[in-house]
């Protein structure tokens, strides 16, 4: 059926996908919802880790299969964890000026 | 000598910029030598032309030089020499002459007496470069020059409010004459395609002038009409006279040149320049006959009642003007040149005697005067010879050229004008010596300003005797004496008999005229002389007729009534349609940006999650229109 | 495509299911902790499916740094803020509503991209690794092919490092 | 590199040596202002004689490439760069820039505050403003707008009296919108001249993807007639002359010129007044008789019956007027329409009188502003009716007011006059009832000059203003040079009338 010989790699591209998009939407969905900073940054983590299934398989089942794929996923590891870091030491400071990690309340941009 | 003609004009203009260069603190006999002897100069050039012209009528030319290209027409400036331009450039050079010498006398110890005679001196430029243009451009424009000096030379007692008014009023309303003038020598421009005089003509006489929007007859009559209405402002013809009384503001010897003698008969002098455009028109003609005859009348009217001795001379003026404008309004070419040539004698004379009263009384109401006649006698007896000429008494200068007037419009069969004429001349004769005994005879009733009064110095004098020998024998230039030759000679610009009509003298009318002038003269001295008739009681009598004289027909009131204010009532609409309507309307349109910013700016909540939301949902709208409408997802 | 019923394919989903449910799961809870907790569920899970995927590296990558270094560093950050917080219950407001409709939108768009795309198949025999371990291919890739985005990335985490160092520290002169 | 090239760069070399200069004297930076504005006004001089008056082509050109857009229409390259050259029209207005910017210049306080700044954008400004006289490229040329534009409003805004940053902004805004329109129209041109929707068709090969203003100039002559349509053509023309009316504030965009005037300060206003707001007029015909001649005639009783509604709308909102400054400017929108009615008239004598107008407007507005300018100094005040008699005690600058005021009126042997009578030629020539009906305003300028003059210079003189000196030396200079230019070309119109017969009849031709 594809030309290829022996057996095909049992998990369908598909559902890998697919995995990925619901993953994606479910963080976005917190990431525009909650309000909790912390929360919205965990929320970030996890689209982020959406698209790292994506790289992922696309590096397993992809058209071109190669190793880039995972590297680019490790990249990806690498830069959230500086992000998160960095991203909770602003939490920390903005909570030591305001005593609150609530979203709402970061509003210095208001009119 | 033709080809000198220039130096007629240019003389003053030296004068002008020698004294420019010497400054506002320029000895004063300096300043008057020099102006004197250089317009005597130019009196002479002046003279040489006229007799050189005189001998060879067939040397008059034009010189020109180009000034502006125009597409494919070049406009020229230069000069050019015709009988009628040396008329008048004797006439301006000599009355200048005297003047210049007579205000020696009179603005001495002027603060600003070298600016005097500078203003003057560019007066008698303009004026004579005015007579002297071979286009109808260059007269325009130093017809605007002696509108200037006279605005600078009115004014020159800036520091006078009446003053600074009456310069300001002489402008505007000589200028709104000048718009006429103005659109008529554009209208003649492009109707001809040049300014010349002589294609101008050349097109009119024979019908070319064309414009696609008029027929050349009713552009011919526009236009004259136009080129009077430039004229009538100047030569303070009816309704634009209402300025000239007002000048009297000016000192004297200016009211004597400028607004007697010389710029007010440019007026006079345009017309007769212009005169083949007007014959080729007969309705515009028969406009300057009424509006001369009007005026003549109004003006001698109106002289009757005033007060101040120069605005009767100033009335006076006007008077005689229209005189002037009626003899070429009713074909009499040369008569109403004849008679600008003596009433600039006998009209200098008078104001320059007013000056010399006013120089030594200090005031200009007449009913503060009186018996000034035993203290100045040569003023009187100068003052006299005017008054007599102007009144048109035999054989003074103004019973030939008023009577040859009046014989043109009666032989012309200008009924309704002769009889207009007429009843002008009995007011002349009645208001001038009015004057003159309210002035010399009687008792001072200002014991106080009459006591120091004096005679002049011999500056001032000596002006006053040449031409008050002038007022009683240029009359005779124009006589069966030297066989008509002022006319002779002013017929010579146009052999063919174009320009306008002479009459044979007329002996019974000039009988009944010189009649009419004794009876005026005899009432004045019933009711001022010799006071057998009261004239308090007259007025009283005829008080709504007095008033309506006194006031000058209420023409002032009416046209600040109308004109200015009308303009003033323009102006405060745009003014408040500027600042309230349209200002309003830019700054709404201003506030709706700001209040646009306002309303816009509750939209930054500060929360970055509603923008997110905000931002996300712009996507998925981009994603489904993008969906729809590229297609080939679903 | 047939679903074959076969050991990685029942271990995808068996992963997969607690994959989605720990996301869920950590969006329905109401404790800041519980949610710090549940994302664990997510990345753990998630690195079983890269297992699957034969990305041995990848996973172990996963497994430490997310759930080792990131989920922990999430709890010190809500002990060091306000470690009672609590989520308020969801409401339905315009913003959220929003979001929601949004996010379910995007969802389904994309799974019907998902399937009407046709995807390339792949043998089950295919060797990435040339013939060595993941971990020592993906080091051969890693500086050989990508030694200068790999330079770069130390280089963020030493930025990110230190700047989260400065930014952290208290401050004296400011009040 | 051609003179004309220098004409602008040199100013403009003053103002970037006075930025980078670290604080020094004023003085210094006055020097090197001045001496920027006296050499372009040297070189200007040396391009009269290096310029062939006996045609109209672009003479003394310079140009540097900039960058090349390839492929950009149509397989074409855009070569985009800085182009200058004077032709009859540029010459003139070029000269008067050089000599208005110098005297502009010189009539900044010497003790001003801020005066590195000062000098900044007032040399800037004379770059911009030559640059636009003198530029032969849509580029420059819209470069040299926008520098205009921000230069002066920065001159406004910063050395201004009281509501000058109001006023500031509002002159912004307006010729923002002009420069936006300006922009539009003539990438328009552009356009229509590379082919329009036609481009790459057979029957437009000649046409020419450039912004050479010359040649877009030549080109568009064919383009209107052949592939353009007319409603094409006619909305780029109404584009174009939304923004010469905004630019040159005609009635009733013109807002922001007695605002502006009012509130800034006297050099600006001559800068403004003597050159700024020349800059539309020129537009229009340069690029609206010059390229869009059809449209022009097409338009023409609309222009002609605006240019009459300007000459009278001015007068009377000038009579009107309280202060000085709003009265010279509404004077000079006043003049600005006969240059609208010249233009309408589309022959050789509007057009000339159009272009004399321009200077003669330039040259006495600046005059005006100086002279008043320097009263202001003395007596703190411009509202005409708190003036009075000041002839007694400075007898000087009311000659020169008084020369000015005249010229202003259109008074023979000054500049004003020729330009006036050209203008009013070539009106009665084309509409002679529009005309009629706008002669009334030689009247009205007498007017509410005269009114203006009565009451600053004559009458009795308040006790305040008898102590008050006359004209300084160095105020001597601006005032005999602005009036001695007011006269030359007054009394010798032909000094200049060649060089504008010259460009009338190219633009006519053109015309067809």
């Amino acid at each position: 059926m594809t030309g290829l010989g022996g057996p095909l790699f049992p998990i369908p591209t598909g559902s890998l996908l697919a995995l990925g998009a619901l993953l994606f939407c479910i963080g976005l969905f917190g990431a525009l919802t909650r309000k909790n900073l912390i929360i919205v940054l965990v929320s970030i983590e996890l689209m982020l880790n959406a698209a790292n299934i994506n790289l992922v398989t696309f590096s397993r089942l992809g058209v071109n299969p190669s190793l880039s794929g995972q590297v680019f996923s490790l990249f990806t590891i690498t830069v959230a964890a500086a992000e998160i870091a960095v991203g909770l030491a602003l939490l920390l400071a903005i909570f030591r000026l305001r005593r609150s990690s609530e979203v709402q309340d970061l509003n210095v941009h208001k009119w | 000598m033709v080809e000198y003609a220039w130096l007629a004009p240019v003389l003053p203009l030296v004068g002008y910029v020698f004294l420019l260069a010497l400054g506002r603190r320029a000895a004063e006999g300096l300043v008057a030598g020099v102006s004197v002897i250089l317009t005597f100069l130019s009196f002479l050039v002046s003279l040489a032309v006229f007799t050189a012209l005189g001998a060879h009528p067939d040397v008059t030319g034009t010189y020109t030089m180009r000034w502006l290209t125009l597409g494919a027409h070049s406009i020229d400036v230069g000069f050019q020499v015709t009988h009628l331009n040396a008329l008048m450039l004797v006439v301006v050079s000599a009355v200048s002459t005297l003047v210049f010498l007579f205000s020696k006398g009179y603005m001495h110890k002027d603060e600003r007496f070298p600016v005097f005679y500078q203003y003057l001196n560019l007066f008698v430029f303009s004026m004579m470069a005015l007579v002297v243009s071979p286009n109808l451009l260059q007269l325009y424009i130093f017809w605007e020059m002696v509108g200037l000096c006279s605005y600078l030379l009115i004014g020159f007692w800036y520091f006078k409010p009446e003053a600074a008014l009456a310069a300001k009023k002489s402008f505007i309303v000589t200028r709104l004459g000048d718009v006429g003038l103005f659109i008529g020598i554009i209208l003649l421009f492009l109707s001809s395609g040049s300014f010349d005089y002589s294609t101008v003509f050349q097109a009119a006489t024979t019908g070319h002038l064309g414009l696609s929007w008029i027929t050349p007859a009713d552009l011919t009559t526009l236009t004259g009409i136009l080129v009077f209405v430039g004229a009538a402002g100047k030569s303070a013809q009816f309704p634009l006279h209402v300025w000239l009384p007002d000048a009297m503001e000016g000192p004297t010897p200016v009211s004597a040149l400028i607004h007697a003698a010389t710029m007010v008969a440019a007026g006079v002098y345009l017309v007769a320049r212009m005169y083949p455009l007007f014959v080729a028109s007969g309705t515009a003609l028969t406009v300057v006959a009424w509006v001369g005859g009007i005026t003549a009348l109004l003006g001698a009217l109106i002289a009757l009642t005033q007060r101040d001795i120069k605005r009767v001379i100033a009335y006076s003026t006007i008077s005689q003007l229209g005189y002037m404008m009626m003899g070429l309004g009713v074909g009499a070419y040369a008569y109403g040149m004849f008679h600008l040539f003596t009433h600039a004698f006998f009209k200098a004379l008078l104001f320059l005697a007013a000056g010399s009263v006013i120089h030594a009384v200090d005031t200009q109401d007449l009913f503060e005067m009186g018996g000034l006649g035993k203290k100045m006698r040569i003023t009187q007896w100068t003052f006299l010879f005017g008054a007599l000429s102007l009144s048109g008494v035999f054989p003074w200068a103004g019973f030939w050229s008023k009577d040859s007037i009046i014989n043109a419009t009666l032989q012309s069969g200008h009924m309704t004008l002769f009889w207009i004429a007429e009843i002008a001349a009995f007011c002349t004769a009645f208001y001038i010596f009015r004057v003159y005994f309210l002035t010399f005879h009687g008792k001072p009733r200002d014991e106080s300003k009459m006591a120091h009064a004096h005679e002049g110095s011999w500056v001032m004098t000596v002006p006053l005797i040449i031409l008050a020998v002038m007022a009683f024998i240029a009359g005779l230039f124009n006589t069966g004496l030297n066989n008509f030759g002022l006319q002779r000679y002013l017929m010579a610009d146009s052999p063919t008999g174009l320009i306008g009509k002479v009459y044979p003298d007329n002996v019974p009318l000039m009988i009944i005229s010189v009649t009419v002038a004794l009876v005026g003269i005899g009432l004045a001295a019933l009711m001022y002389w010799k006071p057998v008739i009261s004239a308090e009681k007259l007025a009283r009598n005829l008080s709504g007729l007095y008033r309506l004289s006194f006031n000058k027909f209420y023409l002032d009131e009416i046209y600040y009534g109308v004109v200015v204010w009308t303009g003033k009532l323009i102006a405060g609409i745009v003014d408040f349609f500027d600042r309230y309507i349209l200002d309003l309307i830019v700054r709404m349109l201003g506030r709706l940006g700001y209040m646009g910013g306002v309303g816009l700016k509750y939209t930054q909540t500060g929360q970055v999650q509603t923008y997110s939301v905000i931002a996300f949902f712009g996507i998925m709208i981009l994603l489904a229109i993008a969906m729809f409408h590229v297609g080939g997802v679903f | 495509m047939n679903f074959v019923w076969n050991g990685p394919m029942i271990a995808f989903y068996v992963l997969a299911l607690s994959v989605l449910g720990a996301g869920i799961l950590m969006l329905s809870v109401r404790k800041v902790v519980y949610m710090a907790l549940s994302i664990g569920g997510v990345f753990i899970g998630a690195a079983g499916i890269y297992i699957l995927l034969g990305a041995e590296f990848v996973a172990v990558a996963q497994i430490l740094i997310y759930v080792g270094a990131i989920t922990i560093l999430m709890m010190f950050a809500i002990m060091l803020t306000n470690h009672k917080a609590e989520e308020e219950p969801f409401r339905w407001t315009v913003r959220n509503a929003t979001a929601a409709v949004g996010s379910v939108l995007l969802a389904l768009v994309l799974l019907a991209v998902i399937r009407s795309t046709t995807w390339p198949v792949q043998s089950a025999n295919l060797n990435l690794n040339g013939g060595n371990s993941n971990p020592v291919a993906i080091g051969l890739v890693m500086f050989k092919q990508y030694a200068f985005p790999f330079e770069l990335v130390s280089l963020v985490l030493i930025v990110g490092l230190v700047g989260a160092v400065i930014l952290a520290q208290e401050r004296k002169e400011e009040e | 590199m051609g003179l004309a090239f220098w004409f602008t760069v040199i100013p403009l070399i003053a103002a970037l040596l006075i930025l980078i200069l670290p604080k020094l004297d004023k003085a210094v930076y006055r020097t090197i202002a001045l001496s920027g504005g006296i050499l372009t006004l040297v070189l200007v001089l040396a391009g009269w004689f290096a310029f062939d008056g006996r045609t109209n082509v672009v003479q003394l050109a310079g140009r540097i490439p900039w960058f090349t857009l390839p492929g950009l229409w149509h397989g074409h390259n855009l070569v985009v760069g800085l182009s200058f050259g004077v032709d009859g029209l540029s010459l003139p207005l070029a000269t008067m820039t050089a000599v208005v910017g110098l005297l502009a210049l010189l009539a900044v306080p010497k003790d001003r505050d801020r005066g590195k700044e000062n000098y900044f954008w007032l040399s800037l400004a004379l770059t911009g403003l030559m640059a636009v006289f003198t530029s032969q490229d849509l580029f420059t040329f819209l470069v040299a707008l926008e520098l205009v534009l921000f230069a002066v409003f920065f001159l406004v805004y910063l050395f201004g009296e009281t509501g000058h940053q109001q006023a500031a902004v509002k002159f912004l805004i307006y010729r923002g919108f002009s420069t936006v329109a300006f922009m539009v129209a003539l990438v328009g041109l552009a356009w229509a001249a590379a082919g329009g929707y036609a481009a790459g068709n057979a029957n437009v090969s000649n046409a020419v993807f450039t912004l050479n203003i010359p040649t877009l100039t030549a080109t568009l002559h064919q383009a209107v007639s052949q592939w353009l349509s007319p409603a094409a053509a006619s909305a780029l023309f109404l584009v174009l002359l939304l923004g010469v009316f905004i630019e040159e504030a005609f009635v009733p965009f013109h807002t922001w010129l007695p605002t502006t005037h009012e509130h800034a300060d006297t050099s600006t206003n001559m800068l403004i007044g003597g050159v700024v707001t020349k800059t539309g007029a020129y537009v229009l015909l340069r690029f609206g008789v010059g390229m869009l001649p059809g449209e022009v005639r097409h338009w023409g009783v609309m222009l002609a019956v605006f240019g009459v509604i300007n000459i009278l709308y001015g007068a009377f909102a000038a009579w009107s007027s309280k202060d000085w400054r709003r009265l010279i400017a509404y004077s000079g929108i006043s003049h600005m329409g006969l240059v609208l009615l010249g233009v309408a008239a589309l022959n050789s004598a509007g057009l000339q009188g159009a272009m004399f107008m321009l200077i003669s407007s330039g040259l006495l507005t600046a005059l005006l502003f100086f002279l008043t300018g320097a009263m202001k100094d003395r007596t703190t005040t411009l509202t005409i009716r708190s003036l009075g008699g000041l002839s007694k005690s400075m007898p000087m600058l009311s000659g020169f007011l008084m020369v000015a005021a005249l010229g202003s009126l259109g008074l023979p042997l000054t500049s004003g006059f020729i330009s006036e009578i050209q203008a009013f030629i070539g009106g009665f020539a084309t509409y002679p009832a529009i005309s009629f009906v706008g002669a009334l305003g030689v009247v009205l300028s007498a007017v509410y000059m005269l009114y203006a003059m009565e009451r600053t210079t004559f009458g009795p003189t308040a006790e305040g203003f008898l102590q008050l000196a006359d004209a300084r030396p160095f105020e001597y200079l601006p005032a005999v040079v602005l009036t001695g230019l007011v006269l030359l070309v007054g009394v010798y119109p032909d000094v200049i009338g060649h060089l504008f017969g010259l460009s009338a009849q190219a633009l006519l031709r053109i015309g067809g």
